[in-house]
């Protein structure tokens, strides 16, 4: 009973991580249809700025959720105003536009941190179930998630900018119409995606650590898992991370983890060979 | 006109071989023999690619999955086989057979762009970790142990098949550079097949070519495969001149080639050639110089390729050529114009 | 269903969620016909000929093609047993010259030469061979109508589907396209989408009236344009 | 924020000389009063943590040489090259240096597929190779030296020590997923069963699995007395981060032979890496003069940029130094004297202790030293003088074989 109880406290984290490592990307994909691949190595930028702040001495919730999304962000922001907003419609061309991005983010990390930026440790202890010893902060990160898919939901269901956005989505020409630049749409998208990604590398980093290599291990997983969501970005991100988060996660309690990753992966596969656009291309459609 | 240009790079491109071929290694120092025998073998993964994104449109970011499944069948043949020259078959064999079920899969379920790509993807990072995890005695075809992430040490070399020796360096070079010109020879006459054609419309306009009577999807597949199988031919002279290791899948490896292909002029076989050579180089030489770190180095050459010089290398010269023609012809004229 | 028969549906619908793009249709052509399909906007006009290619699966009903069955087989496959289209839209290869457009389009030989004179022939008779090596992206409009339509003269299938074949054309374009039509049909049956009711008088012999998804009445032109039903659902909306 | 400057610029200057040449002329090691020598080690990828460490360690060992007079009264040049974590520039650059540069001794390679792809080349060439690295033993070449320690050596002592600090019988083997781990993990069940214990499982982690969750409660399901972790690289720290988060830091006594060459007791917190035990042939906090001396010297030539060093460093120190004994023993650069100079020994007394050749697998027969991690730092122990590479030993012997040339995967004696 004990193990049942500890293994669906498993994959619900290692769901609502997934759909951390993703939400950047897929607030990025769903609205500009841009696939970042310096997605990674945003994580890992949150990460490093976690880390720092909380070193500087600024308590470590305030340096996760405030500081490191924020820095992130104006990172994402410079990014989309140098490189990304030149390439809108050529996906392509984005994505190795981004690829270039994300090698230089590793090189400059590589020298101006170093690979042995000591971590910081996970806060807020554990409680036991049974004689199983279960992290508190790994719920905080499931809380954090889901506090997140929530004013997500809110922001896009009930304010005008969720209006935009979703208009934008449907039809870039729709937010012209309500008196704004698709471009600022795009900017303030991208920045935000920057954000979440950022946040979401803080998050982790007590549990992961920080090396300026570490985006490599988020990208993939994070593209495909997005990918196979398909276009609405909540629905889509939920449904996927929750379907190949906890089928990957059994997978690896069954059996070893490289069975449990590929078990990923190849779920990954079946899913777009007959779900071509995705989750939410054929169900839930024209959710948000 | 077009048939004028096409002789132009044919010739070109011969005489580029001749030169690679019989004087190039006259001069060349022993290394940079080594150096070119590894840039002409992953010439042909670029071309390979080069092709079938270039002129199938089928995005692939699984080329490296040919390419290393090329070097492992060769591994793994040249291991188990007394004449090594079964295992370089086998090296075009199975990415050739992999890739027909991989695009059947894809093709039949009509699947299109992202998640092509996606898919692709997806199956070279599973071949990765699963090759990756193969670090356990149990893993081996025949006398191959697959060794996991310490790959395949000692692997025995490609021999000639009438004498049973062991290819030179210097023979493996000119060995690499007529497989590469040959390669090259082979998508030249793919393209200008009806078959080459039918595919490149279907490129150019899938449901026109379907309301023609062609079905895309064996074309597609076809194309493809061909695509897989000299990725695989690739991988075979990687594993000579290199190393056979779970590297060959990974993530870096399959966007270089794209990288490659990007920056040498996507819709162009020498192009993509032309772009791997160069970017090798470059990396070569920053790992001499430790004036910065490659990876910003190559990030940068990347963005500035995207953002200034989207169409890549190739129809940048080509531009640049024409304008000197162009003048040449002008300043003929008025000259001429003179002396009349 | 008689020999004489090319084409025949029988209670044909195509269902787009709650939206009947075509609702029972019961269609028959003859071999060697040449028929008109009028209609308002949105009358399944273009999802019938959709449907009759299999770019579109029906939702229920039969599709006969020589009296073979080809409902939701694929479109390369009807393509392959005889049936051609001029789409709407130009549908070309807009990276490909003229000729090489064309070119793609022969499927009867595999002979090079003999598909090289069939390319030739027909560029002629289109009157486009001065442009056939210019990539057809950048012709104009009428220009890629009629290399669209060379190619379906090209293809030399059996029954020849001409969605708005007309529209963007100058006059003197459309008398042309007039008389290419009525070659055409010396050897090919044709159905012919058309608005423009002055083409429908130059070629027309039947017509068939389309009116939200069903067949509202089929006679010849003259009968046709003097409908009252007609006028109503179709030609008042169009004035209007 | 500390910048951490790539150290190869300021040792640059060797670097940048031999570039200055172009390489078309050929250069022969003894032409004039300057010894080319080269060493290629990762300064960037995957790998630059240890590569970085070493080429400290080579470029001190150099400087020190050169000031206290050179080789045969020459100076020695080292010549770097960055392979960027990536085998195909190893075998690039393992060519242009056995053919351009023609040193007498080459320092190369960091993990066993760097190796396997360099050591033909230097074989076919002649020229001298140093792997200045630990692994999972069982190379047996003899233009191959070895100055890293292999797992026997180091897990003979520190399985007893640990079995019987903690009195624990059943051990939990977690390791990394490829040879390494697969091959110390046998030598780890060897040992333990020698002394009277069991290992009630093992488990394997590719080297990219970030995610320990699962593998934290099957530990707990199983209840083991000891865990011995065999896990490799950045990612799987994030094991120790888990498990401390999970509230069980120190709940169970881990021993290892591989933790902190990576500088896990470094970026990991205190609690998540206190009391960890370890064994190595050098831990950066031995308190001994000689070693206290040589951090000295390290601190003088980088100052704040002077690594952290660890096993895997100082096998690149150890490399320099035994090789360049065995040139002033056998009075020249030439391969063949200066490898049986080799195979006298050529003890050599460095900060980690005293260290020879063993002739039979030219790997090192080196002090051993347990260590526990206390507040980011290691805490020697105990220290076992002159242990051997009993696995090697037990596969190769170039004594009697010496035109072996193999790459062994060693069972342990179970089996």
């Amino acid at each position: 009973m004990d193990y049942v109880i500890v293994l669906i406290l498993q994959v619900l984290y290692s769901v609502a991580s997934l759909a951390l490592i993703c939400a950047g990307l897929a607030v990025v994909f769903g609205m500009m249809r841009v696939i970042n691949l310096a997605h990674g190595e945003f994580i890992m930028l949150g990460g490093f700025t976690a880390v720092f702040a909380t070193q500087a001495g600024i308590p470590i919730v305030i340096s996760m959720l405030i500081i490191a999304p924020f820095v992130v962000g104006f990172v994402g922001l410079l990014a989309e105003q140098l490189v990304v907003r030149f390439l809108y419609g050529r996906m392509i061309d984005t994505m190795l536009a981004t690829w270039g991005l994300s090698l230089l983010l590793i090189g400059a990390a590589t020298m101006l941190f170093g690979n042995s930026v000591a971590g910081i440790s996970a806060p807020f202890g554990s409680f036991k179930v049974g004689q199983y010893g279960v992290s508190f902060y790994e719920m905080f990160v499931v809380a954090v998630t889901v506090g997140i898919m929530i004013i997500g939901f809110c922001v896009l269901r009930y304010t005008k900018l969720g209006l935009i956005a979703r208009g934008t989505m449907q039809n870039p020409e729709m937010a012209s119409s309500l008196g704004i630049s698709p471009s600022r749409v795009y900017s303030i998208t991208f920045a935000i995606g920057a954000a979440l990604s950022g946040l979401a590398g803080a998050l982790l980093a007590p549990l992961s650590g920080v090396l300026p290599t570490m985006g490599k291990a988020f990208v993939a997983k994070a593209f495909i898992t997005v990918i196979s969501g398909g276009e609405a970005i909540l629905v889509g991100l939920i449904s996927a991370s929750g379907l190949l988060g906890a089928f990957s996660t059994l997978a690896t309690f069954a059996t070893t983890p490289v069975i449990g990753d590929a078990a990923l992966l190849f779920a990954a596969i079946v899913l777009l060979r007959f779900l071509p656009n995705g989750i939410t291309g054929r169900f839930f459609r024209g959710s948000i | 006109m077009i048939l004028k240009r096409t002789y132009i790079e044919l010739t070109a491109v011969t005489l580029i071989a001749l030169f690679a071929l019989i004087v190039f290694p006259k001069f060349a120092q022993f290394y940079t023999i080594i150096s070119s025998t590894i840039y002409v073998s992953l010439a042909i993964l670029a071309l390979s690619l080069a092709f079938i994104w270039g002129y199938g449109g089928i995005l692939c970011f699984g080329q490296a999955a040919f390419f290393g499944l090329g070097g492992y069948a060769y591994a793994v043949g040249a291991w188990n086989f007394d004449a090594t020259v079964y295992g370089a078959l086998l090296a075009v064999i199975v990415p050739t057979v992999f890739a027909a079920a991989l695009g059947y899969f894809m093709f039949y379920g009509r699947l299109s762009d992202v998640y092509l790509g996606v898919i692709t993807l997806t199956v070279t990072l599973i071949l990765f970790k699963l090759v990756n995890s193969t670090g356990g005695d149990a893993y081996a075809i025949g006398k191959a142990k697959l060794g996991g992430f310490n790959g395949m040490p000692g692997t025995p070399l490609l021999e000639n098949p009438l004498t049973e020796e062991v290819l030179s360096p210097h023979a493996l070079y000119g060995l690499a550079v007529v497989l590469l010109f040959f390669s090259y020879l082979l998508c030249k006459a793919v393209l200008a097949s009806r078959f080459g054609r039918v595919v490149v419309a279907i490129r150019e306009n899938e449901t026109r070519a379907e309301l023609l009577g062609y079905d895309a999807r064996p074309y597609k597949l076809i194309f493809f495969s061909i695509g897989a199988g000299l990725a695989g031919i690739s991988g075979m002279l990687f594993a000579n001149a290199v190393f056979v290791a779970p590297t060959m899948f990974d993530m870096a490896s399959t966007a270089r080639i794209l990288i490659w292909v990007i920056v040498g002029g996507l819709g162009t076989l020498v192009g993509p050639v032309i772009g791997c050579i160069s970017l090798l180089m470059i990396t070569t030489y920053l790992g001499k110089t430790g004036f910065v770190d490659p990876n910003i180095a190559l990030g940068v050459i990347l963005i500035v390729f995207v953002l200034l010089v989207p169409r890549g290398i190739l129809p940048l010269l080509d531009d640049g050529l024409n304008w000197v023609l162009e003048r040449l012809k002008i300043s003929r004229e008025k000259s001429g114009g003179r002396v009349l | 269903m008689t020999t004489d028969t090319l084409l025949e549906t029988s209670g044909l619908c195509k269902h787009f969620g709650g939206v009947k793009a075509l609702d029972q249709v019961d269609f028959s052509l003859a071999k060697g016909e040449l028929r008109c399909l009028i209609g308002p906007n949105g009358a399944g006009k273009s999802t019938f000929f959709k449907t009759v290619t299999g770019q579109y699966a029906p939702t229920s009903g039969t599709v006969f093609f020589k009296g073979q069955p080809i409902g939701g087989l694929e479109t390369s496959a009807i393509a392959k047993r005889g049936v051609g289209i001029k789409t709407q839209v130009p549908n070309v290869f807009d990276g490909l010259s003229v000729r090489e457009n064309v070119w793609v389009a022969v499927r009867s030989t595999k002979d090079r030469r003999e598909r090289d004179e069939i390319v030739q022939s027909t560029l002629v008779r289109m009157g486009i061979d001065h442009i056939a090596n210019v990539t057809v992206g950048q012709l104009a409009h009428g220009q890629r109508q009629f290399v669209e339509l060379s190619m379906v003269i090209a293809e030399d299938p059996e029954l020849i589907l001409l969605d708005e074949p007309a529209a963007g054309l100058s006059s003197e374009e459309t008398v042309r396209l007039a008389e290419i039509i009525h070659e055409l049909n010396r050897d090919h049956a044709l159905i012919v989408v058309e608005h423009d009711m002055q083409f429908i008088r130059m070629i027309g012999q039947k017509v068939t009236v389309f009116h939200q998804g069903k067949i509202l009445v089929e006679d010849t032109t003259d009968a046709i344009l003097s409908n009252e039903r007609v006028r109503d659902v179709y030609l008042g909306k169009s004035a209007a | 924020m500390n910048l951490k400057r790539r150290s190869v610029l300021k040792g640059g200057a060797a670097t940048l000389g031999a570039l200055a040449t172009p390489g078309l002329a050929t250069k022969a090691f003894a032409q004039d009063d300057v010894i080319q020598i080269a060493n290629i080690s990762d300064l960037s990828g995957g790998f630059d943590i240890y590569g970085q460490a070493q080429l400290a360690c080579f470029q001190l060992a150099v400087e020190e040489i050169n000031k206290s007079g050179g080789l045969l009264g020459k100076q020695l040049e080292l010549n770097s090259f960055d392979p960027q974590s990536d085998i195909q520039l190893y075998t690039q650059y393992a060519t242009e240096v056995a053919t351009r540069i023609q040193p007498p001794v080459v320092f190369a390679g960091i993990s066993s597929a760097s190796r396997e792809a360099i050591r033909p080349i230097f074989n076919r060439f002649n020229t001298l190779y140093f792997y200045p690295s630990l692994y999972e033993g069982g190379v047996c070449d003899r233009n191959h030296f070895c100055t890293g320690t292999t797992p026997a050596q180091t897990i003979e002592k520190l399985v007893p020590f640990v079995m019987n600090k903690f009195a624990g019988k059943k051990v939990y083997v977690i390791a990394a997923d490829y040879n390494y781990g697969w091959i110390s993990a046998r030598w780890v069940k060897h040992y333990v069963e020698a002394n009277g214990g069991e290992v009630i499982a093992d488990e394997y982690f590719p080297l990219e699995v970030t995610e320990f969750g699962p593998a934290i409660k099957n530990i707990q399901a199983a209840k083991p007395d000891l865990i011995y972790s065999l896990l490799v690289g950045g990612n799987h720290m994030s094991f120790f981060r888990q498990w401390a988060a999970a509230g069980l830091a120190g709940s169970i006594p881990m021993f290892s032979t591989d933790f902190g060459v990576g500088n896990e007791h470094i970026v990991l917190s205190k609690e998540e890496s206190d009391g960890m035990h370890a064994a190595y042939s050098y831990v950066h906090e031995l308190d001994t003069p000689a070693n206290k001396a040589f951090l000295g010297r390290m601190q003088d030539k980088f100052g704040d940029d002077a690594p952290y060093l660890n096993e895997l460093s100082i096998a690149a120190y150890y490399a320099v130094y035994h090789w360049a004994e065995a040139v002033k023993r056998a009075g020249t650069l030439e391969r063949m004297p200066v490898i049986e100079a080799l195979e006298d020994g050529t003890p050599f007394d460095g900060p980690g202790g005293l260290s020879t050749i063993d002739p039979q697998t030219h790997h090192r027969i080196c002090d051993v030293h347990i260590a526990e991690v206390k507040d980011n730092a290691f805490q020697v122990l105990e220290t076992h003088a002159q242990l051997a590479p009993t696995d090697t030993q037990a596969v190769c012997n170039l004594i009697e074989n010496p035109n072996e040339n193999q790459y062994f995967t060693i069972e342990s004696p179970d089996e």
